[in-house]
């Protein structure tokens, strides 16, 4: 039998030991928060709210990295033509679209109490927005097709172009914003703070090279159900 | 088939007949180009309700509502350009001819070109008459900042339509897709205006100008290549 | 036109295959095609024959196996496969708003050709008369004759034709089989789909039949050949 | 079906004319079809087979002469005409976002119909196994089924058809000939535009041919059917 | 044919054909509406862009930027309406069945009203988190008021994308048509939620109510009396 023009081979993915991965993360994730929140002191201004601290922070961070995986696995998917490419840029940017959101929530939870507005047109919080907007077109670009090799291309030409906005974005809209009077940002960090954070990074990065990890299995098995569904039809009779 | 071709002259005769058949198309459907620009003034003029009576919020307001009737209503050509080839089934001849594909982009990427600039000089002459903009003395790094801006917005715009105008959602989707992408040159251009406008530190609109070129590179070489790759799938 | 090696195919599909979502349209379908030779593509509606085309035309990539137009591969040597095809296809895909003449002006640039050839064209295809009106206000057949113009600038040696018949009168099928036949004779090629044989009669070398995503075995496509015929009360002139 | 009067005809146009911006395609045409005929409209790439369809289903206004179906005038009674005739344009016209049933379903609603029949005119088009399948991946050949299932539910008296076979393989052929036989022998009647009369064989009382925007003499007709059948290398059976 | 109808009951039956067709293809487009949504919060962001950051002068634009982001984003919407219908020449059929041809008006307006609405109500509300503006005490007022522009927007986009939508340039017709019959409901919805908002004198925003109420009821009046000519041509 000659092999797909597309896809030449795919490995479907095994779980392996990534559900003991997925539990160690949980209970790592419970650990860094408990830290975080047990060793911190309340903060001078905000109290106890502070504590939303280790959550946004991380989430705002994972949100870096999976734009970075999405312009990484979008070269790759053009470069190499290989279905699992595409596949794990659209993971990435499910979670990460995912956690921007989350970021952009928890921000304006905090904000209401402390900034007194639930938005405020700072140049982190409009940068977050925007880039949480590209993600959306990504994701909508991807729904809006159905062909799968259609689908790979064109996400992967709109998640590298995004990409390489990214940098731009965030100077124009500091820019921006500076070069008017500054808004009230937050504290820059005390070393109180600065262990709990760290140690949730870390687990927050377990957690969506978890989810990604996941979501691209779930993916990759569809595709290999489709699969054997061709070898079956061409093999048969 | 023997065929001695030069390559160079190949590509700029496609190039050349892509544009000239999109703006001849563009003319030929009369009301085309007019109604674009009745709609950039409609808008300016909606803009000119939506921020009140008061004067000076107007004119502080000015670069941004010329930018936003420009965005809004160029948006409708880039998917036109498009439309054309979709509507009567006349993309898959042209996809279907030999030779480099990029010329394709070029070419619509020029047409799109003209029809933004036009356009632009057109909303940009009617918004100073209606929000009561004088000419500003720094005009020619004005003009230099509303091309480098146009470049921007029409490279990324012809792009995205590209992929908008085949799927279910072009309307719909061509925005949502090129929007978030032009905050830069949207910002770069409107505060690049503002400054000069309000005769501010060229210094200032210096690195805002800086940021615009920048952009309008690297948007236009990535566009070329990933184009090859898009309109082939 | 230059004549072919005449040990290579002009169509050589291997095993294509084609899947639409999670639906099997082709399931291996092989087909060599000799240059110089007329063949018809015969199936029910929706069997693929269409699809079959689009991937031969470089417009979809196979799912699995390979096609080859004068031994270059549709997916790897695209551009080449390009200056060998000429496509015809259910939508003429011409631009609405341009006169007849200025379509297949633009086709010649495209093609990198010169202007020269363009009159005698479009007065080959019987349109003379309407040659610099908008092809907007043409009837179907109309537009089909202009996109048969533009095919027959190309100068290409393997032809598809997706129901070329449709909308044509009778004049209209004598130029489309002409022109067929002539593509052929020059050592070319032709692949074309039809649901009915009579107006291709003394056309066509041999038939192939695609019947659940396959190519049908010869018997099956003889009695197909026959029931078509019976069907419509005509006798295939041989 | 209720039988209707004999004494009216089902089509008929006096001197029916159109112009399309300074060109008349149709100088005047008449045309009387009686219940229980089946006509077939022949004529050249653009003469204006498709506007006189077009006209005489209300889609089109005429620029000079008349119209009447069973006596109803197309421009002041459209509405009456409407509940007479189903028309097969050359585009399917289906939703393309709706499942084959479902658009049936909103057919059956629009004309104020029930949902019983539509099983059983989509298992007489033949789609039974792609009942719930969205319309946007059939082929050409399954769209025009189900556009003639559509057809079907109408229960519409004078049926009028551009190019009906144009895409259909010998089977739907088949289906759409019972069809219209059976629309003319329950006291209706049909005209079908055709290119070629291999596949209406036996079916048509006779021809009408339209030439420079006329309805051709006999003679002429004639003759042009059996140029038609020449051409095509078929002998037409009576 | 002799069949008993009831006229009401069969014009009932259409107009839920005609809207439940048009929810549906809606709907399977799968992330449309979604994407209008996203697209009204992305032309807020935008809106945040060009008024510069100075939150004072937001707040008071926030008014006619929620409008105007819904009539943009809206537009989309009703020749997406008529869309579906020219795709796939899906409109001959639907003229060609008998009966009264404003029932496919009334099913897409009913339709478009449910998109519409549910669009405003987003918008509004990430409008309200973006430009911190607070929920004004006549609260119930303000909802009337934004029930009565939507009447008035959807009522007239529905209407002139029948024409728009069928002719060549409707992407640009329809907003060039629209917006200024707009200008009324517009400025009224508009000065009314600024009224409203800004806890100003009742009596203001009275007037302004009366007036969107007028409007509203001539022009659904007046396109269910127009739509049989504009269908028909
Ligand atoms: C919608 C609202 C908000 C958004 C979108 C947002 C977004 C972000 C982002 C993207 C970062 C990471 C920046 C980087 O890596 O340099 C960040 C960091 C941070 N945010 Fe927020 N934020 C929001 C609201 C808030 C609020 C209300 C507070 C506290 C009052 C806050 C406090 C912080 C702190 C302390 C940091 C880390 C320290 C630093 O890097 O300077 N944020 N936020
Ligand atoms: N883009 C698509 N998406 C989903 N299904 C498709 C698509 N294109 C074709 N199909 C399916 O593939 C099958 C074959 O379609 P194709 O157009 O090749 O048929 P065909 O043999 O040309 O039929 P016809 O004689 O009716 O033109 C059909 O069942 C159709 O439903
Ligand atoms: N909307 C229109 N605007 C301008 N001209 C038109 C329009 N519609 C049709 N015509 C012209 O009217 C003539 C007849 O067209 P029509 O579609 O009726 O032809 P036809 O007999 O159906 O041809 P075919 O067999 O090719 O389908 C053509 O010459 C065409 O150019
Ligand atoms: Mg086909
Ligand atoms: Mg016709």
């Amino acid at each position: 039998m000659t092999s797909p023009a597309s896809s030449p081979e795919i490995q479907v993915p095994k779980a392996g030991s990534w559900p003991v991965f997925g539990w160690f993360t949980l209970a790592f994730m419970v650990f860094a928060q408990w830290y975080a929140i047990t060793t911190s002191p309340a903060d001078r201004d905000m109290g106890d709210l502070q504590k939303i601290l280790y959550v946004h922070v991380p989430a705002s961070w994972i949100m870096s990295i999976t734009f970075a995986l999405v312009f990484v696995y979008s070269l790759l998917y053009l470069w190499k033509g290989k279905d699992s490419y595409d596949l794990l840029a659209a993971s990435s940017a499910e979670v990460g679209a995912t956690f921007v959101g989350l970021t952009l929530v928890q921000g304006m939870i905090w904000g209401k109490p402390t900034w007194g507005v639930w938005w405020t047109w700072d140049a982190r919080l409009t940068s977050t927005l925007v880039l949480f907007l590209v993600f959306v077109g990504y994701l909508a670009l991807r729904a809006f097709i159905d062909e799968p090799q259609r689908r790979g291309q064109w996400s992967a030409a709109v998640g590298v172009l995004g990409a390489i906005n990214v940098p731009i974005v965030w100077m124009s809209v500091r820019w921006w914003r500076t070069l008017h009077q500054m808004q009230s940002t937050p504290q820059t960090m005390e070393p109180v703070y600065r262990n709990g954070l760290l140690i949730n990074f870390l687990a927050f990065t377990l957690l969506a090279v978890y989810l990604i990890r996941r979501r691209y299995e779930a993916a990759m098995t569809a595709r290999a159900a489709e699969l054997a569904l061709q070898a079956a039809a061409l093999g048969g009779g | 088939m023997t065929r001695v071709r030069s390559q160079g002259g190949d590509h700029w005769r496609r190039i050349r007949a892509i544009a000239w058949k999109d703006l001849t198309t563009e003319r030929r459907s009369k009301a085309g180009f007019n109604a674009v620009v009745s709609l950039g003034i409609t808008i300016l003029v909606l803009f000119g309700f939506a921020l009140g009576p008061d004067a000076q919020a107007l004119r502080d307001a000015a670069p941004g509502a010329l930018w936003l009737a420009v965005l809004f209503a160029g948006v409708l050509a880039f998917n036109r350009s498009y439309q054309v080839e979709l509507d009567t089934g006349a993309l898959e001849p042209l996809l279907l001819y030999p030779g480099a594909r990029w010329t394709i982009f070029t070419g619509k990427l020029l047409a799109n070109m003209l029809f933004v600039g036009l356009l632009l000089v057109i909303v940009v002459v009617a918004g100073m008459v209606l929000f009561a903009v004088k000419v500003p003395e720094a005009w020619p790094t004005v003009i230099a900042v509303l091309a480098l801006g146009t470049i921007g917005l029409v490279t990324l715009g012809t792009f995205y339509a590209s992929m908008a105008s085949r799927s279910r959602a072009r309307e719909v989707l061509l925005p949502l897709l090129l929007f978030p992408m032009l905050v830069p040159v949207l910002l770069a251009a409107m505060q690049a205006s503002k400054a000069l406008i309000g005769a501010d530190l060229m210094l200032e609109a210096g690195a805002w100008i800086k940021m615009l070129i920048a952009y309008d590179i690297i948007f236009v070489l990535a566009t070329h290549l990933a184009f090859e790759h898009v309109i082939e799938a | 036109m230059t004549h072919p090696t005449e040990d290579v195919f002009a169509i050589e599909a291997q095993g294509i295959a084609r899947r639409f979502g999670a639906r099997w349209i082709l399931r291996g379908v092989s087909l060599h095609v000799r240059p110089g030779e007329v063949i018809g593509l015969l199936g029910s509606n929706g069997c693929g024959k269409s699809t079959l085309l689009r991937m031969l035309a470089t417009l979809l990539k196979p799912t699995a196996g390979s096609a080859a137009i004068y031994g270059h591969d549709v997916v790897k040597e695209a551009d080449e496969v390009r200056r060998n095809i000429g496509f015809l296809a259910h939508t003429p895909g011409l631009y609405d708003d341009l006169s007849a003449r200025e379509n297949l002006e633009f086709a010649a640039e495209m093609l990198g050709g010169g202007h020269e050839d363009i009159d005698a064209v479009i007065e080959r295809v019987n349109l003379s008369h309407v040659r610099h009106e908008r092809v907007r206000g043409f009837s179907a057949g109309m537009q089909r004759r202009l996109a048969l113009g533009r095919l027959m600038l190309t100068k290409a040696r393997v032809l598809l034709f997706d129901e070329p018949y449709s909308n044509l009168d009778t004049d209209g099928i004598r130029l489309m089989n002409s022109i067929i036949s002539e593509a052929a004779r020059d050592g070319g090629a032709a692949l074309v789909v039809l649901h009915e044989l009579a107006p291709a009669a003394g056309l066509l070398d041999r038939t192939v039949t695609i019947r659940d995503g396959r190519v049908a075995d010869p018997t099956a496509a003889l009695l197909a050949e026959a029931e078509l015929a019976g069907a419509a009360g005509i006798s295939v002139v041989a």
